[in-house]
């Protein structure tokens, strides 16, 4: 049981506790704090890893980003209760064992799946630094990263489109 | 890569355009650039591909992407040509309508011409959430919010299953590049995370094409979006997501091991049977072409079962398919524009009150009925005759019933509008729905009668 | 540098990502409120690019996180309109949840 | 020249067809029945030079005029042949088709439809030329269809009547269920020999290789052919019917000439039945049970046209039973002397019918003698010639049947005998109630009772005295006949010589006619017996005046039970087959509209079929495996 | 020049009729359909000469079709059926005004056109996709131009084509399949293919489902007299006198020298089927109450018989089919339209509310009962000659089968005469019967005329299909 098996152990029971609390608490402002926290969980995976750039970005991304566009919209639908009524029994139910089933499904297959025990490869490159990253975002994948800004000018257009009021609409 | 770039460039270009004003230009001079950008796709053809090596690692122009990029291009151009008219009460909007199908196109774009996972999942992630933003277009409509609520709940789920699937993709070979997976999926030792990922990426697609049990979407989206965007989906999107499956599975893995090539039967025979069945008793014209667009799914899947020869089919088929999807869209929007909703009850009369689109109607629905002389006939008997090739006889003759059925809705349609009264006046239909209906059931019927005119174009 | 996974384990973390990809999935099929659908299938996202990271470890290859990245842009780019979308389904129905979502149906 | 002349005199009164059917309205009544007429006259005209010819130089005349059908191991010409037998029958068809054609000029005169009656007729002669003319099988089965069609027009001639209607369409169907089995004779002929020529299928049948069985299933099949055209057990039924028709058409078709052609194909053939034994029998055995039970039913007739209809049924069943005797010339002698003393009495009756404006009921009759003395005259010849009386002409026909039944079969002679008398006997009582005693009808018709003119007398006086002398043609002794037709038959029959026992045949069959006589006059002049109203009719003798009800057994037994059976397919067998075609139909929309329940807008159960849709595939793809 | 002209005047036709407006419509398809008429028969006569009028051309690479037209005896007869009784059909629509008659015309010359190329396509695909080809423009004609209750139609229609394209549906799975192993759909290939029990048998069956429903053979018959009663009369006509014969045609092209084997094995099954269906049609016809339908349950029994001819596998059997096609064609056609004459003088089908027609019309009634004789095959019709030489081959494979199939000459005459009576004689009906028009006059007298000339002289056809046919024993007895 070496430090870093009891982190990884620590952080994955943060990750699949706070996940789980996310679905299961009842007020949505509640659920978004479950999943930030989940979030810190996961770059604390990505700081293990070493990829801390990469653990940065995340938590700008998400907790930064898409976290806090999830509570303006809750906020701003005024959501912060815990007034929604639960899905029928039988639908919860399904859910459950649909869960349960496909979990496990997947875990017996990669437990049927030959994992590799023994040594893994350590090439003792650098393959996370900022700078390997960029070198490689910016020469091989340049494309898909000129694609992505791509897709988030389609992504903005559309989020445009969706709320840009008309001059012809009554409301 | 021209290509790429050059529908970026248009798609930008039309977002300026409304800077400065140009809304009036805009669809004809999209127009326009398309033409020029198939001419760049065609003349692709003549020089050699090779050419365009500094970023083969990600878009490989190659016979099949040029094909298919071709046939996309001609199925915007359509789709754009449509949206003049479709938009003109939205003109504030206009601009951005169709940046977002120009878009939509590089996405697809990408999707057919990746060498590259990350163009893949990208391009498909440009076109997927595309159609979100034209499902839910009507912003003031119940039905386009729920259509797009619908679309991206379930588009989403599946994006997440389809990266899942890339994830283990890239645990098991260490590679994003589609030649290099190739190369590694074939050797021995490859740990059984690749099938797995390989299975849930398909599985996505599945959803993307609509195939059974993942088509549940389709009516519901269909039926919501506006019929533009709902056009855009059943044509563009099904061919590109149909095109890129095929792609995914010949790109990635040298051939199909019999029990998937058994998945592949089931959820095929599953989704001609589901979407033909269903469509028989639907009133909603959109919602009876969403599955009948399921059925096609479930055709176009045969096509995956001869996997090494079936690129030309699958084109054909395509093709056939969604110029006939193409026209008769045109007429239901023609149609259905003023009323408000697509019943099938719009469509009474119109044999007498508008023969020319009727008839163009009729003759789509017979193409996607598989009645010859249109081309659906060729596309499903190719499609037929390589899965007898294959040894998949009893496939083909639940393909065949299922034809059968399909021509019981295909006709109700045509049975309203040449036996039943109109009920109420029709307005005149500007010229650009004739136009592109024409041209697309004329382009149809052109394939039908020289199928080779695709079908070499593979081989 | 020494590999973690020496320690860890990649199977591990394919657990922890399965079992997380799932809990995205339950949280899909078990609530109806939208908002908290769309936090499961962020999950699920998560899920997979915490898988991306270690198998980019186990290969000691960077395309795994760079492809973190774009699937991160993705996801923004969903949220995003998925939360325009929602936005406008709550202003014209006063609610978000997705089972009043029936009109189309049959 | 004699293929014209030949061709001429078959197409003569097809030509008489054309232009009364196309022509016929635009002249007038008379010119319409002089054409033709005059056409069928032509036609015996060129028999008789035929015939001269032929006993000059005694070669028959065969010509082939152009390929018919061809079918893989034969081919059929269009063929004519005149020899022995096609040049007597031409003979009596066409001579009597000209004294009836003569007699109908004056009895159609009133009709609209004249010149449609002679069309009819002449169409009708000239297929019955055809048939008797052609060279081979089909070409005889040709003229064969085609008299039972104009049998069938004929016999509907008043068409505004329905009941006629259905008795022509009875004939015309009974007449195919012999035709069917005409042609699968035909058939099974054309398989053994790879011909349907007669002089051919001689030939092939003297190499005397044929199955045998196949012989006799061929010859029973041309029989049952026979049975429906000539009206025998179990066919008969549509011939009484066919009285429907106007009455020279009843003494052409239905007595003298169509209704033999039966006996003319089994003669035509009887190399093929001197083959066959066992059919012969069968012959033989419905030819004497035709003519009792035609004979028996024919006692209690009440119409006047039905009593001779029976007794033609009769009569033919005589000719049948020689025929099966192997005694084709007795037959054909008889079949000759038949057409002469029926044809008579058919019109006689036609001439009483004329007088009483359409009255056939024997019940009203009564007393005509005074009134039509000649009609009465040539009447009473033909009935006692059919009565067999000496010396008249059915004597002698009627006797030779009676003499060869004797030397063959005794229970077939008794039988024969039986239904002589009772021919003696109904004929007589038709006399007695038509011409003696006192007038039973009304007073008006009474009032215009008058003798026909003289185109209807005319040839009653000639066919009477044919009636008188035709016996001579093969009076014991001279037997020309029998010479002139020896190069036909092929087994001879031998001439009877006449001895003790032939006298002896001879006087009781005189004796037995002459008791039929007496029984009749007991009956109707000394017991002034009429026969009573149809609902008066009691016990064996309703069951026998309604004809032993065969008809409604056939009507029960199969009349019935196809139509309820059309019934039954038209309104339940076929909806069910059709909804079994729609069932598939229904099927799918029932299930398309149970799925509708599964697409139930609700995003939760899409995607728990989409996730439960993964794990089944995973589950089946790494796990079953 | 070679067959295809016949294929090109014809579609020509039809676009020159659609484009010649609602008036001129009729007189446009007639010369047309004249044109073709004229067209096919000199071709006839350059045949005879010897000279070669088929046509083979390239379509497409893969698969492999070919513009394949061969004109044999055999398909000549067709084709000259064809294009004989399109000019009479179209000639006899002339009484009929229809709407849209552009439509109509245009519809029923390409439907003509389809099904010359069905007769003439010895390429497989190309044959498949004539024979579809042929069921649109039938299918439009009924619904459109057709009678009778709407929604009734509409169900009777939709079924006769849904049936019908699914019968076909199979032939082309049969087509795939053996392309699938020749390589080729040139039916010179097909013939030559060695093909096992089994995979005979299952192609047999799947021509055998596409041909049943179309000629039809009984139970497969079900969509047929309802289509008949709706269709217009000139949608009747085509269906009866020319689109059931590409059935028949087919089997004989098509299904007997492909799969032979199982043909040999089946035959008692295949002739047992289609004489039930002449007995079952004679009895259905019995008791209908409508005169179309009627003389379709005539059709019915006629074409099992031709059916049964079709598969005793000897030249008698399909010589006489030949005949018997052309008489059934020539012969049902003047019956439709004989009933057409009288709906258009009464307006009613129904044989009840008819009667009494005789006495006003006889010319009418003459001609009427000309086509009835020559339906129930009097001797002197063409159609004696087919069903003569029908019964014969049947009779050569078993007497029974002759005996049985011959029971249609006695309830055959009880049906058509039975409806004779019903509809033409009796007591004067008291509605007026106009006598028939000359054009009326002319339909009849053609179609009479050619009945009574090769019931006398039917060597022409006989002689001209003969050696095509031996070439087909050859393949089927090979």
């Amino acid at each position: 049981m070496s430090p870093i098996l009891i982190t990884f152990y620590f952080l994955a029971a943060i990750t699949l506790a706070t996940a789980f609390l996310t679905i299961y608490s009842k007020n949505p402002i509640h659920s978004a704090i479950y999943l930030v926290l989940c979030f810190f969980s996961i770059a604390g995976h990505y700081l293990l890893f070493n990829a801390q750039f990469l653990a940065i970005v995340h938590i700008i991304v998400y907790s930064g980003a898409i976290m806090v566009l999830f509570l303006f919209t809750i906020m701003l639908m005024n959501l912060n209760k815990e007034n929604e009524v639960h899905k029928p029994r039988i639908t919860r139910l399904g859910a459950i064992v649909v869960f349960i089933l496909m979990s496990i499904v997947l875990v017996t297959i990669f437990i049927n799946s030959k994992t590799i025990m023994g040594e893994y490869d350590t090439s003792g490159e650098d393959f996370q630094s900022i700078k390997t990253l960029g070198k490689i975002l910016l020469n091989e994948y340049m494309v898909p990263f000129e694609f992505a800004s791509i897709l988030l000018l389609a992504a903005m257009i559309g989020v445009v489109l969706l709320s840009k009021k008309e001059k012809t609409e009554k409301k | 890569m021209q290509v790429l770039i050059t529908i970026v460039s248009l798609g930008v270009f039309c977002l300026l355009a409304e800077i400065f004003n140009l809304r009036k230009l805009l669809v004809p001079v999209t127009v326009i650039g398309l033409l020029a950008i198939l001419g760049i796709s065609l003349n692709l053809w003549a020089i050699d591909p090779s050419i365009d090596s500094n970023y083969a690692s990600m878009i490989a122009v190659d016979k099949f992407s040029n094909a298919f990029n071709s046939l996309f291009i001609v199925l915007t151009i359509f789709l754009v040509a449509l949206s003049g008219d479709f938009y003109k009460e939205h003109q504030t909007k206009i601009s951005d309508f169709i940046a977002i199908k120009v878009f939509l196109l590089a996405g697809a774009v990408a999707m057919v011409s990746f060498s590259n996972l990350a163009m893949f999942f990208l391009g498909i992630e440009v076109l997927s959430i595309s159609l979100y933003v034209l499902a839910a277009s009507k912003r003031l409509d119940i039905k386009s919010n729920e259509a797009g609520m619908k679309y991206f709940l379930l588009g989403s789920f599946a994006s997440g299953i389809i990266l899942f699937g890339i994830c283990l993709i890239y645990g098991a070979t260490g590679y994003f590049n589609v030649a290099e997976i190739k190369d590694l999926s074939s050797g021995a030792g490859i740990p059984v995370w690749f099938p797995i990922g390989m299975v849930l990426m398909i599985i996505g697609m599945l959803f993307k094409i609509a195939a059974a049990p993942f088509h549940f979407w389709a009516p519901d989206v269909y039926e919501g979006s506006p019929s533009i965007t709902t056009a855009t989906m059943s044509t563009l999107a099904k061919v590109v997501a149909m095109a890129t499956l095929y792609k995914l599975l010949s790109g990635l893995s040298s051939e199909l091991i019999p029990t998937f090539e058994m998945v592949i039967v089931v959820v095929s025979i599953l989704s001609m049977t589901i979407g033909n069945i269903m469509a028989l008793r639907q009133d909603n014209v959109k919602r009876m072409l969403a599955f009948s667009g399921i059925s096609h799914a479930g055709f176009m899947l045969m096509a995956i079962l001869s996997l090494s020869t079936a690129a030309g089919t699958l084109l054909y088929y395509t093709a056939a398919y969604a110029l006939a999807g193409i026209a008769s869209f045109a007429v239901i929007i023609a149609v259905t524009r003023d009323s408000g909703n697509e019943l099938t009850e719009n469509f009474n009369g119109l044999g007498k009150s508008n023969p020319l689109l009727a008839a163009v109607l009729t003759a789509s629905l017979l193409s996607m009925a598989g009645i010859p002389i249109f081309s659906g006939f060729f596309a499903k008997f190719m499609l037929f005759s390589d899965a007898i090739k294959a040894g998949y006889l009893f496939l083909v003759i639940v393909g065949v019933i299922n034809s059968i059925i399909s021509v019981g809705y295909y006709f109700k349609l045509i049975l309203a509008m040449y036996t039943k009264e109109a009920s109420a006046e029709k307005p005149a239909v500007p010229a650009v729905y004739y136009l592109v209906a024409v041209s697309a059931i004329v382009l149809n019927i052109a394939l039908g009668l020289y199928p080779s005119l695709v079908m070499n174009l593979l081989n | 540098m020494n590999n973690i996974l020496n320690q860890i384990g990649i199977e591990n973390y394919i657990f922890l990502s399965v079992l997380l990809f799932c809990i995205g999935v339950f949280g899909v099929l078990y609530r109806r409120n939208a908002i908290i659908v769309f936090m499961s299938i962020e999950i699920m996202l998560n899920a997979v690019n915490l898988l991306f990271v270690a198998f980019s470890t186990y290969h000691q290859d960077a395309e795994g996180q760079v492809f973190v990245f774009f699937s991160m842009a993705v996801a923004a780019a969903e949220v995003a309109v998925g939360l325009a979308i929602l936005v406008s389904v709550f202003r014209n129905l006063g609610s978000i949840d997705i089972d009043n979502l029936k009109n189309l149906k049959g | 020249m004699e293929t014209n002349l030949a061709l001429v005199l078959l197409l003569s009164p097809f030509v008489g067809f054309l232009f009364n059917i196309f022509l016929g309205s635009k002249v007038s009544r008379n010119v319409s029945g002089a054409i033709g007429t005059l056409t069928v006259v032509v036609s015996f005209l060129l028999s008789i030079c035929f015939f001269a010819q032929l006993n000059q130089n005694g070669k028959p005349f065969e010509i082939a005029l152009f390929d018919w059908i061809q079918v893989s191991n034969f081919k059929l010409d269009f063929g004519i042949l005149l020899d022995q037998l096609s040049l007597l029958w031409l003979l009596f068809v066409t001579g009597i088709g000209s004294l009836i054609h003569l007699y109908s000029i004056s009895y159609m005169h009133d009709d609209e439809n004249m010149h449609k009656f002679f069309a009819y007729l002449n169409l009708f002669v000239f297929f019955m030329i055809t048939l008797v003319i052609g060279s081979n099988l089909l070409v005889m089965f040709i003229g064969w269809e085609g008299v039972g069609l104009c049998s069938y027009l004929l016999i509907g001639f008043w068409y505004k009547n329905q009941p006629y209607n259905d008795a022509a369409k009875k004939a015309f169907i009974m007449n195919r269920i012999g035709d069917l089995g005409f042609l699968i004779g035909m058939f099974i002929i054309a398989a053994l020999f790879s011909t349907l020529n007669y002089t051919e299928i001689k030939i092939a049948l003297s190499a005397g290789n044929a199955d045998s069985a196949m012989l006799g299933l061929a010859a029973l099949c041309l029989f049952i052919g026979a049975t429906g055209k000539s009206a025998q057990l179990p066919l008969y039924t549509w011939l009484p019917d066919a009285m429907a028709g106007p009455t020279p058409v009843s003494a052409l078709i239905h007595a003298a000439t169509m209704v033999t052609a039966g006996i003319f194909m089994v003669t035509r053939m009887n190399f093929l039945f001197d083959l066959t034994p066992d059919i012969q029998h069968i012959i033989a055995i419905v030819g004497a049970a035709t003519a009792l039970v035609a004979a028996s039913i024919g006692l209690l007739q009440n119409d006047i046209k039905k009593v001779l209809a029976y007794s033609t049924v009769s009569q033919l069943g005589l000719m049948f039973l020689a025929l099966g005797l192997g005694a084709y010339t007795v037959a054909v002698f008889h079949v000759i002397t038949h057409a002469f003393f029926k044809a008579c009495l058919f019109l006689g009756s036609g001439s009483v019918i004329h007088g009483l404006h359409g009255e056939q009921d024997m019940r009203k009759m009564g007393g005509l003698r005074k009134a039509m003395p000649i009609t009465f005259w040539t009447m009473m010849i033909s009935t006692l010639a059919i009565a067999g009386i000496f010396p008249f002409a059915g004597f002698w026909s009627k006797d030779e049947i009676l003499m060869v039944a004797f030397e063959h079969n005794k229970v077939l002679w008794v039988v024969a005998s039986i239904a002589s008398i009772m021919t003696a006997f109904y004929m007589f009582r038709l006399m007695y109630l038509t011409f003696f005693k006192e007038f039973r009808g009304t007073e008006e018709q009474k009032h215009h009772l008058h003798e026909s003119p003289s185109l209807i007398t005319i040839p009653l006086v000639i066919l009477a005295i044919l009636a008188v002398i035709g016996g001579a043609i093969n009076l014991p002794g001279s037997m020309w006949l029998n010479h002139f037709l020896e190069p036909i038959l092929a087994a001879k029959h031998e001439a009877h010589h006449l001895g003790t026992q032939e006298f002896m045949l001879m006087g009781i069959a005189l004796v037995g006619a002459i008791v039929g006589i007496i029984w009749a006059n007991a009956k109707y002049i000394k017991g002034g017996f009429v026969p009573k109203e149809d609902a008066d009719i009691s016990g064996f003798n309703k069951t026998v005046y309604n004809k032993y009800y065969v008809d409604e057994f056939y009507t029960f037994l199969i009349v019935k039970p196809i139509n309820s059976l059309s019934n039954f397919f038209r309104t339940t067998l076929e909806p069910a087959l059709g909804k079994v075609v729609f069932s598939f139909g229904t099927l799918a929309n029932g299930i398309g509209t149970q799925g509708k329940k599964l697409h139930n807008g609700n995003i939760g159960l899409y995607l728990f079929v989409f996730v439960l849709g993964i794990c089944a595939i995973i589950t089946y793809l790494f796990i079953a495996q | 020049m070679d067959v295809t002209t016949i294929l090109l005047l014809l579609l020509i036709g039809s676009i020159a009729t659609f484009f010649a407006g609602d008036k001129l419509a009729s007189k446009v398809a007639l010369i047309f359909s004249l044109g073709a008429l004229g067209l096919s028969l000199y071709l006839l006569n350059l045949l005879n000469q010897g000279a070669n009028i088929s046509y083979i051309g390239e379509w497409m690479s893969s698969p492999k079709v070919s513009l394949a037209f061969k004109a044999d005896g055999l398909s000549m007869a067709m084709v000259l059926l064809t294009t004989a009784l399109t000019p009479l059909i179209v000639f006899s629509s002339f009484g009929n005004s229809f709407n849209n008659s552009k439509n109509f015309y245009a519809l029923v010359l390409f439907m003509s056109f389809a099904m010359v190329g069905t007769f003439l396509a010895v390429d497989g695909l190309l044959y498949y996709i004539f024979w579809e080809l042929a069921l649109i423009p039938i299918y439009f004609i009924a619904l459109i131009w057709g009678n009778g209750d709407a929604e009734d139609r509409k169900k009777a229609v939709v079924k006769f084509f849904i049936y019908t394209l699914g019968g076909s549906l199979f032939m082309l799975i049969a087509f795939a399949y053996l392309y699938s192993k020749a390589g080729s759909f040139l039916i010179g290939d097909l013939y030559q293919l060695e093909l096992t029990g089994t995979e005979e048998f299952w192609i047999f069956l799947a021509f055998f489902l596409a041909y049943a429903i179309k000629i039809p053979i009984i139970p497969f018959h079900t969509w047929q007299a309802k289509v008949y009663q709706k269709a217009p009369t000139v949608g009747t006509m085509l269906l009866s006198g020319i689109m059931l014969k590409m059935g028949l045609y087919s089997v004989i092209r098509w299904q007997l020298p492909i799969a032979p084997s199982a043909a040999k094995a089946y035959m008692p099954i295949l002739i047992g089927l289609s004489i039930a269906g002449v007995i079952y049609g004679s009895i259905v016809a019995l008791r209908q109450k409508d005169l179309k339908k009627l003389l379709a349950y005539s059709s019915l029994a006629h074409v099992g018989l031709i059916a049964a001819g079709c598969y005793t596998l000897t030249l008698d059997g399909l010589s006489g089919v030949v005949s018997q096609m052309i008489a059934h064609g020539f012969v049902i056609v003047g019956l439709f339209f004989a009933a057409e004459v009288i709906f258009r003088r009464y307006e009613t089908r129904t044989i009840a509310d008819l009667g009494g027609i005789r006495s006003q019309t006889p010319q009418f009634t003459s001609m009427f009962m000309i086509l009835v004789l020559a339906s129930v095959a009097l001797p002197g019709t063409f159609n004696f000659v087919g069903e003569f030489t029908v019964l014969y081959s049947l009779s050569q494979v078993n007497i029974w089968y002759a005996v049985l199939g011959g029971t249609t000459i006695i309830l055959g005459a009880y049906y058509m005469l039975k409806m004779f009576q019903n509809v033409m004689l009796g007591e004067t009906n008291t509605k007026v019967f106009a006598e028939v028009t000359t054009n009326e006059a002319i339909t009849f007298v053609a179609i009479i005329a050619f009945l009574l000339f090769f019931g006398l002289y039917p060597k022409p056809i006989v002689d001209l299909v003969t050696p095509s046919l031996n070439e087909i024993l050859a393949v089927i007895n090979k």
